[in-house]
């Protein structure tokens, strides 16, 4: 159960359609899946893998949408499945993975804060990162930013 | 005109005279309660010049040796005039108090004269019998002041009545043993005080301890002491503010310690085991009390289980029958009358102002109610024994008594108590005055003279009694219990330790010259003084300069002072959680160990307990019929 | 004027620190830290870190000042008593260093407290991150500025 | 009139503020002097002390808005007063200095609450809150440790020595008079009772003094300095300077109650400052080997183990032991 | 009615910024709440801007305590794009200088929380045997802190081998003092009752919330990436991981003072091993692909995922320091303590916030300068010296200027 290829066939059994798994190691799985089946596949994981943790998740900015990346690591093994799913532009949004696991609940917010994903579902969707005194369309890590752009609110300074 | 008559006559006459006007002219009302109070004051005060005790009989009904007679002493006269003192304070700032849209219901003044009269009567009575009835006509009044509260204060009137009427059944019960022992004894006017204060009763026999703990289970009612307490609290929630002022300063405080020191120091001359008992009910009122206060949210509450706290210094102070231990605990019925009828004036105002006594829902009051917080923090640090004001002294004075009367263990409690005292009043301070203010409170502002003079006045006394405590030591409570006044210039005899030996102490030792405690109020103060002065001076060299910032520090962000709050009423949740301790102030505070609820839990009394008047008066009847028939049969 | 010499005589024998660490990278904040312990000891000198700007004398920041901090380390130094100085400890705290051009930077240090006090004192401490030896002649500088 | 220049005098300058103050700086150098060595490390020169506090004087004093102001800037000057008055009163009864009397025991231990309680005060009126969880806090504690402290003060006032076929008793809340006894009968702390009564009332004023493990009402990791934290300037300087005349204080009243104040003979001196010192060591190797408690926790401690034993001294001090 | 007790941003509690909102019943926590954002600068998008050669040298200053880690995980993931074996001298080098940093960071731990719980012995002890280690880590790499030594496909420089009988010496010693010193702190009665039961993180929680390093492992949980996914030398050396199944701040403590035992050991049996050869494998083209780095950071697991597109520069670098995950866990070990339990059960997962916020430094859209590390020093060099001349004075020795 630790290996790529053989999770990669369970998958692929699990969820014959909106699935394409690429084993890229015996120790890392990428799997691209249809962003409906997300929440499925994130499940069906948690459940499969035991000592199975959502380590990170990665946002990418593309030209058709904003590519999320979740990446689950496994206890005791070197095991890595990334499950992919593209979040289409215009108004990207995803499914939250937060009610499934709370380790979601960070890195979610980071990626709406920072990519403009919007998460479906998060139980929290406050900012985490991003300066307050910046604006909610300042989006850093999208490819057609400019910092120049950037208007601040920084209000008063304290007075005296 | 008699002057012993007229402290009792005036605001009785006064009283009843309000009682025939009608409801419609309160100004007129209020006039006749101001002029009752204030001319039983200055009667009283006239008294003050009579050193030697004096008495006056008027009125003698034969067989029964029912006379009305009056008599007057150093303590008594005293007594009286801060009964008319108080009265007078409370009757101004009722005035004040209830406004137009929320007046006094029932008949409020005449009930407040009545009841000064009453105690007035109570004091000077030399009759016993005489006693039982002013007694039982300020029990009266009680319950109808307490009537005039709310409308859903019945029950806790009721609570009150049967509570304080087992008391003054007690009472009557007393008196008509000691009246009996007096004839068998074949004394002339055997019903008389000074009798009684010439052929003390001993307390060897059954009999005399029978008669020492009916005195003392009607003084522990009248005056709230555990287990007789909890009329006091309840009562509190609904009851208006100026009736609670009034209750320590003028009626149960007075009345009971008053009965309580002239029972153990003249009447009657209690064995060590009564003396143990007295302090005990004393030592564990302090504490029970004071714990319970502590976790009270509603400030009504948290200070009438003060008000019962404090009885317990009183008790203890009476009860080591030590000259100086009995002088402390008048003193401190004195000054706990003080400054508890400020703290309940102040809570009043805030009360008033604010709409509330939740001490969840107050807070940030100071720059509000400027004259009111400064009041209440000299009343607040008073009654937690801050030297150099009034309670120190006469909690130090307590102290004495208990190493004099050599029990460690009480006089621990009664140091440990003033603590707890502390803690609960910087928590009412916290929660009222300081920390943040509800938005919903901005505009409460303090208005009217009537409101504000009796709080001057009585935190103004507190630091009187405080710093000039040889004046009343000396010229008041020593000659009520025998002492001459010094002479002039030659210092406190009580607070230098001159007292012989503390005198009435336990004979054990010869006490060595040296083993004289001594306070000097005036030379402490006078030093406290001249160190802030001396701080001050170091300010000014060091060229202090103070700016003011809009907000507090914390951690750099912006607060928001509704939510970002840390209010009084979390200060002590660690007390409740402790284990063991916790589940005690829970059980407390659910009623369980309230002797009345206990009580009331039982079928018959259940059905006897109708809460009608005239029921209770009824079996008062039944009750003295069957006594007197008792009485003559013997 | 002898009461004033003495006082400042007194505030170069006690400074007391109150350390903010802005937005760098930690690295800073721990050799300020490592100035405390048994091989430095900056105690020597009278020198304490305090958990509050009240207590303070001299601010000292490590690391840029970031979009997020800006306000904050503004009102830390505002709530300080004077006088007071400012120390800036680190290459980004005196320059931005490597985040100069970064989005979410406000500014130097030094600017941002320029901002709210033209006529704040600063003293700059460079090196990625300084060793506690330059921290503690950074802080001799500072007595010595102070006069 | 006398009398009165006596007084000042003796709250001023010698055993009062000037003297304590002076006797407090150095115990209080002492203190992180040896604390330093513990953790190998130098320490702050002998004169940090007085120059915290210089500096301190001279600074700014800010007042938040929403804080009682004028409480705010009395209040440190009235726990300054305080303690020096506790510190004459204390001094004058060790070094037997005599002067008619302005209080005793009593009048000692509420004086000496004074600085706490203005200290609180001052947090809690300064509209902070942490100042105000300081404030519980400090409350708390005090409510902790006056419990045992009371009790193994009692001890020491209803000693009982047998002398012969005579039964001496202290009986008495006079401080001369407690020094009087114990140069009767020898001094208190020799006997198991005074011993434990000592021990415990030693740590009761561990914690009066605020130290680790009791520092929680000042805890600046947990809630930034806590009651502390508004106080800036000039104000701060003054409870600093309260703090040094208690350091010089406590002890003294320990040595007072328990060990038989100063001798008056040519040693006297020197071994009195040697009980002081002890008792200032003692201070530090506690503070330095412990970590801060919880206000749970000591609460529990004081009202727990410490009232037990605290406890014990007295039926040991009722059977004469 | 909710009473909310604020902890920072600028508490002494941390030396970093981050706000903690208490809400409080009394004393008692009931819910707490995270604001981040005072550090965060944002470092991915820089790295994107930078050469492959040059990210290594930007990713140390992410955060200063485990300056290597994020180093030599960056060189994790692009190795593991290129499917390329590291030749064995320089997984020894970053093997030693991993472990000198796990055991820096681990003193430096120790030490802080002894100051959090007001136990300045502590402190002072644990930083006075931190030092030592410092040495070594400046005469092994040159530097105290940041050793820029990491390079994809090996280490940029080699150790100087002259230094090691100096360094074994300093161990040796060492060895003997955090002896002492886990003595001292396991056996102090005061301390473990201060600390036990405190904080508790049950296994189950430290799965949900993915909680990694001596956090998870004082829960029960055998993660440490050293074992899971072995890299540099540790399949050739013997150790072992240290778990503990309590999970309240002592366990904490316990698994980090016994993991330093560990570290010294380890750094020995490396320095004895080293192999001989090259150091580096040469120069390289990173082809398109991505690639998942772990590594086991003196905090817990340290994730980049680093995305090329056949350029020199990567497209995409994603770091996840182990503090970004082990902070949320707080919700679940914190609520129902006391305010100063939870001040300690922060301080006990040795947050980063560094770590956690990074820096986003865009890329230079007006063309200026790009700075280097050694552009730093001089910089930082240039204006010691110029404010020493305003001031009017020699400059100090203490400044090492060149």
């Amino acid at each position: 159960m630790n290996d790529a290829t053989e999770i990669g066939k369970r998958l692929g059994r699990r969820f014959p359609e909106g699935i394409e798994c690429a084993p890229h190691s015996p120790r890392r799985l990428y799997a691209r899946v249809d962003p409906r089946l997300l929440l499925d596949v994130a499940r069906w994981l948690l459940e499969q893998i035991p000592g199975l943790r959502l380590a990170t998740s990665t946002g990418i900015d593309l030209r058709d949408g904003v590519d999320v990346l979740h990446h689950f690591a496994v206890n005791g093994s070197p095991l890595v499945i990334t499950i992919k799913a593209l979040a289409a532009k215009p108004g990207p949004r995803l499914p939250s993975l937060a009610a499934l696991t709370p380790a979601a609940d960070w890195i979610e917010r980071e990626i709406s804060e920072l990519l403009g994903v919007a998460f479906d579902g998060h139980p929290d969707p406050r900012r985490l990162l991003k300066a307050r005194t910046l604006g909610d369309q300042v989006l850093p890590l999208r490819r057609d930013f400019d910092p120049r752009t950037i208007k601040e609110t920084t209000g008063e300074p304290p007075a005296r | 005109m008699e002057p012993l008559l007229l402290p009792v006559l005036i605001p009785g006459v006064t009283g009843l005279l309000a009682l025939a006007l009608p409801g419609r002219l309160r100004r007129l009302q209020q006039a006749l309660g101001l002029l009752g109070t204030l001319g039983a004051l200055v009667a009283a005060a006239a008294l003050l010049d009579v050193r030697a005790a004096f008495f006056r009989e008027w009125l003698r009904l034969g067989p029964l040796n029912l006379d009305f007679a009056l008599r007057a002493d150093g303590f008594s006269s005293w007594a009286v005039a801060f009964v008319g003192l108080m009265g007078f304070l409370v009757v101004l700032y009722s005035v004040g108090w209830f406004r137009a849209a929320e007046r006094e219901r029932g008949p409020y003044y005449p009930c407040l004269l009545l009841a000064t009269a009453g105690a007035a009567g109570a004091v000077l009575a030399d009759n016993l019998l005489l006693l039982v009835l002013f007694w039982e006509l300020v029990s009266l009044t009680l319950f109808l002041l307490a009537a005039t509260g709310r409308a859903s204060g019945a029950p806790a009137a009721a609570k009150a009545f049967v509570i304080v009427g087992c008391g003054d059944m007690a009472l009557l019960l007393a008196v008509v043993l000691c009246g009996v022992l007096h004839a068998d004894a074949g004394l002339e006017r055997p019903l008389a005080a000074s009798t009684l204060a010439a052929h003390p009763i001993g307390t060897g026999d059954g009999l005399g301890m029978l008669v020492f703990l009916l005195f003392l289970a009607a003084a522990a009612a009248k005056a709230g002491a555990i287990p007789l307490h909890s009329w006091i609290p309840t009562l509190a929630r609904e009851t208006q503010p100026p009736v609670m002022a009034f209750l320590p300063g003028a009626l149960d405080k007075v009345l009971g310690i008053y009965l309580m020191a002239r029972v153990s120091l003249e009447w009657l001359s209690p064995s060590h085991a009564l003396r143990f008992v007295t302090m005990l009910i004393g030592s564990v009122t302090i504490l029970a009390a004071v714990f319970m206060a502590m976790q009270q949210h509603d400030l009504r509450r948290l200070l009438a289980f003060h008000a019962v706290s404090q009885v317990g210094y009183m008790l203890l102070g009476i009860g080591t029958g030590s000259l100086v231990g009995v002088m402390g605990g008048i003193f401190h019925m004195l000054n706990n009358a003080i400054y508890k009828a400020c703290l309940f004036l102040c809570a009043g105002v805030v009360e008033r102002e604010a709409g509330t006594m939740e001490l969840d829902r107050l807070g940030g009051l100071h720059r509000n109610l400027p004259v009111t917080f400064g009041c209440m923090l000299v009343a607040a640090l008073s009654i937690s024994g801050v030297p150099p004001l009034n309670g120190f002294v006469s909690k130090w004075m307590v102290y004495q008594g208990c190493v004099v009367a050599g029990q460690p263990m009480f006089l621990i409690v009664a140091l440990f108590g003033s603590v707890l005292t502390l803690a609960s009043f910087v928590k009412v301070l916290h929660s009222v005055f300081w920390g943040a203010r509800p938005r919903a409170l901005a505009a409460v502002n303090e208005r009217g003279l009537a409101l504000r003079v009796p709080l001057l006045v009585l935190a103004a006394l507190c630091v009187v009694f405080g710093v000039f405590a040889t004046v009343p030591l000396d010229q008041a409570i020593g000659p009520a219990v025998g002492l001459e006044p010094p002479a002039t210039g030659a210092g406190s005899v009580v607070l230098e330790g001159r007292l012989a030996a503390w005198a009435a102490a336990p004979a054990e030792r010869a006490a060595p010259a040296a083993s004289f405690a001594v306070f000097q109020p005036l030379s402490a103060t006078a030093l406290l003084a001249l160190g802030v002065l001396v701080g001050l001076l170091l300010a000014y060299f060091g060229r202090m300069k103070v700016r003011t910032v809009r907000s507090v520090f914390i951690g750099g962000e912006p607060i928001d002072p509704e939510v970002n709050r840390f209010p009084g009423t979390e200060f002590y949740r660690t007390v409740g959680e402790l284990p063991g301790l916790g589940r005690v102030l829970a059980q407390g505070e659910k009623g369980t160990f309230d002797l009345y609820q206990v009580l009331e839990r039982l079928p018959l009394l259940r059905r006897l307990h109708t809460g009608w008047l005239t029921d209770y008066l009824f079996w008062c009847f039944l009750g003295l019929t069957v006594l007197l028939g008792v009485f003559f049969w013997t | 004027m002898a009461i004033s010499t003495l006082l400042l005589r007194a505030l170069k024998k006690s400074p007391w620190v109150f350390h903010v660490g802005t937005s760098g990278c930690n690295n800073c904040d721990i050799e300020i830290a490592d100035c405390m312990t048994p091989r430095f000891d900056v105690e020597r000198f009278g020198v304490r870190l305090v958990g509050s700007p009240r207590h303070a004398d001299v601010l000292l920041l490590s690391g840029p000042i970031s979009r997020g901090c800006r306000r904050a380390v503004q009102e830390a130094y505002l709530q300080m008593p004077a006088p007071k100085v400012v120390l800036l400890v680190g290459t980004c705290a005196c320059s931005m260093g490597i985040y100069r051009d970064a989005y979410s930077v406000a500014g130097p240090a030094d600017q941002v407290i320029l901002e709210v006090d033209r006529n704040a004192r600063l003293v700059y401490v460079p090196g990625c991150p300084p060793k506690p030896e330059t921290i503690i002649a950074g802080v001799v500088k500072l007595l010595e500025a102070l006069a | 009139m006398g009398h009165v220049i006596e007084h000042m005098f003796l709250f001023l300058v010698f055993p009062g503020l000037l003297f304590t103050a002076a006797v407090g700086f150095l115990l209080q150098w002492g203190d992180r002097r040896l604390a330093a060595m513990l953790q190998w490390r130098v320490g702050p020169p002998p004169a940090q002390p007085v120059w915290d506090v210089a500096k301190l004087l001279g600074k700014e004093v800010i007042v938040p808005e929403q804080a009682w102001r004028r409480g705010f800037l009395a209040l440190p000057f009235v726990a300054l007063s305080a303690a020096a008055l506790a510190a004459t009163l204390i001094w004058s009864a060790a070094l037997q200095i005599d002067v008619a009397p302005v209080g005793d025991l009593i009048v000692v231990l509420y004086v000496l609450a004074i600085p706490a309680l203005a200290v609180m005060l001052g947090a809690a009126c300064s509209g902070n809150p942490l100042g105000a969880v300081g404030a519980s806090r400090e409350m708390k504690l005090i409510l902790a440790y006056e419990l045992p402290f009371v009790i193994a003060i009692v001890v020491a006032v209803f000693q009982r020595r047998t002398l012969g076929e005579e039964v001496v008793s202290a009986s008495t809340l006079s401080l001369s008079g407690l020094v009087e006894f114990q140069k009767e009968v020898g001094a208190i702390i020799a006997r198991p009772s005074g011993l434990l009564a000592f021990i415990v009332a030693l740590l009761c004023c561990h914690a009066k003094l605020g130290l680790v493990p009791f520092d929680m009402a000042e805890a600046e990791c947990e809630i930034g300095e806590g009651a502390h934290i508004e106080f800036s300037g000039a104000l701060l300087g003054l409870l600093r300077l309260t703090r040094a005349l208690l350091t010089a204080a406590l002890p003294v009243l320990l040595v007072t109650v328990f060990w038989g104040g100063m001798e008056q003979s040519a040693g006297g001196g020197a071994v009195f400052l040697l009980k002081v010192l002890l008792i200032v060591v003692i201070h530090v190797l506690i503070r330095s080997t412990s970590p801060r408690v919880r206000i749970d926790q000591a609460m529990r401690f004081f009202w727990g183990p410490a009232t037990l034993l605290a406890l014990i001294a007295l039926l040991l001090a009722g059977s004469g032991a | 009615m909710a009473h909310v007790i604020r902890i920072g941003p600028y508490h002494p509690l941390q030396e970093e910024p981050a706000s903690f909102l208490l809400t409080v019943e009394g004393e008692r926590v009931i819910d707490i709440d995270v604001q981040l954002g005072y550090i965060h600068k944002g470092l991915e998008r820089l790295a994107e801007q930078r050469t492959y050669d040059m990210v290594p040298l930007l990713l140390e200053r992410i955060c200063g305590i485990c300056s290597a880690t994020h180093s030599i995980n960056f060189c994790h993931a692009v190795e593991d794009i290129l499917g390329l074996a590291v030749p064995p001298r320089a997984r020894y080098i970053r093997t030693i200088v991993g472990e000198l940093e796990r055991i820096h960071s681990h003193l430096l731990w120790v030490g802080l929380a002894g100051h959090f719980i007001g136990y300045e012995t502590v402190f002072m002890w644990a930083w006075k045997y931190r030092e030592p280690v410092l040495d070594m880590y400046e005469q092994l790499t040159g530097h105290r802190q940041n050793s820029a030594l990491p390079q994809v496909g090996g280490v940029r420089r080699d150790l100087p081998e002259q230094a090691f009988p100096e360094v074994r010496r300093t161990l040796d010693a060492l060895d003997g003092q955090v002896e002492m010193l886990t003595g001292a702190v396991l056996d102090d009665p005061v301390l473990a009752a201060r600390l036990s039961g405190v904080g508790v993180l049950t296994a189950e929680q430290a799965l949900a919330y993915g909680v990694v390093g001596p956090t998870a492992r004082a829960s029960g949980l055998a993660t440490d990436v050293r074992a899971d996914e072995p890299y540099a030398a540790y399949p050739e050396l013997d150790w072992k991981v240290i778990t503990r199944s309590e999970g309240d701040v002592f366990a904490k403590a316990v698994v980090r003072l016994l993991e330093l035992k560990e570290s010294i050991g380890l750094v020995r049996q490396a320095m004895e091993k080293l192999p001989p050869g090259p150091i580096n494998a040469g120069p390289l083209h990173v082809p398109r692909g991505e690639g998942i780095g772990r590594y086991e950071a003196p905090r817990g697991e340290d994730v980049h995922y680093v995305r090329s597109n056949g350029t020199n520069m990567p497209e995409r670098v994603k770091v996840r320091a182990p503090s970004y995950v082990n902070i949320p866990s707080f919700r679940a070990s914190c609520i129902g303590q006391t305010i100063s339990d939870v001040t300690l059960t922060l301080a006990a997962c040795d947050p980063c916030y560094s770590c956690t916020e990074r820096m986003a430094v865009v890329r230079d859209a007006g063309g200026g300068s790009e700075i280097t590390f050694s552009d730093l020093v001089r910089l930082g060099r240039e204006k010691t010296l110029r404010i020493a001349r305003e001031l009017g004075r020699k400059p100090d020795l203490d400044l090492e200027i060149g």
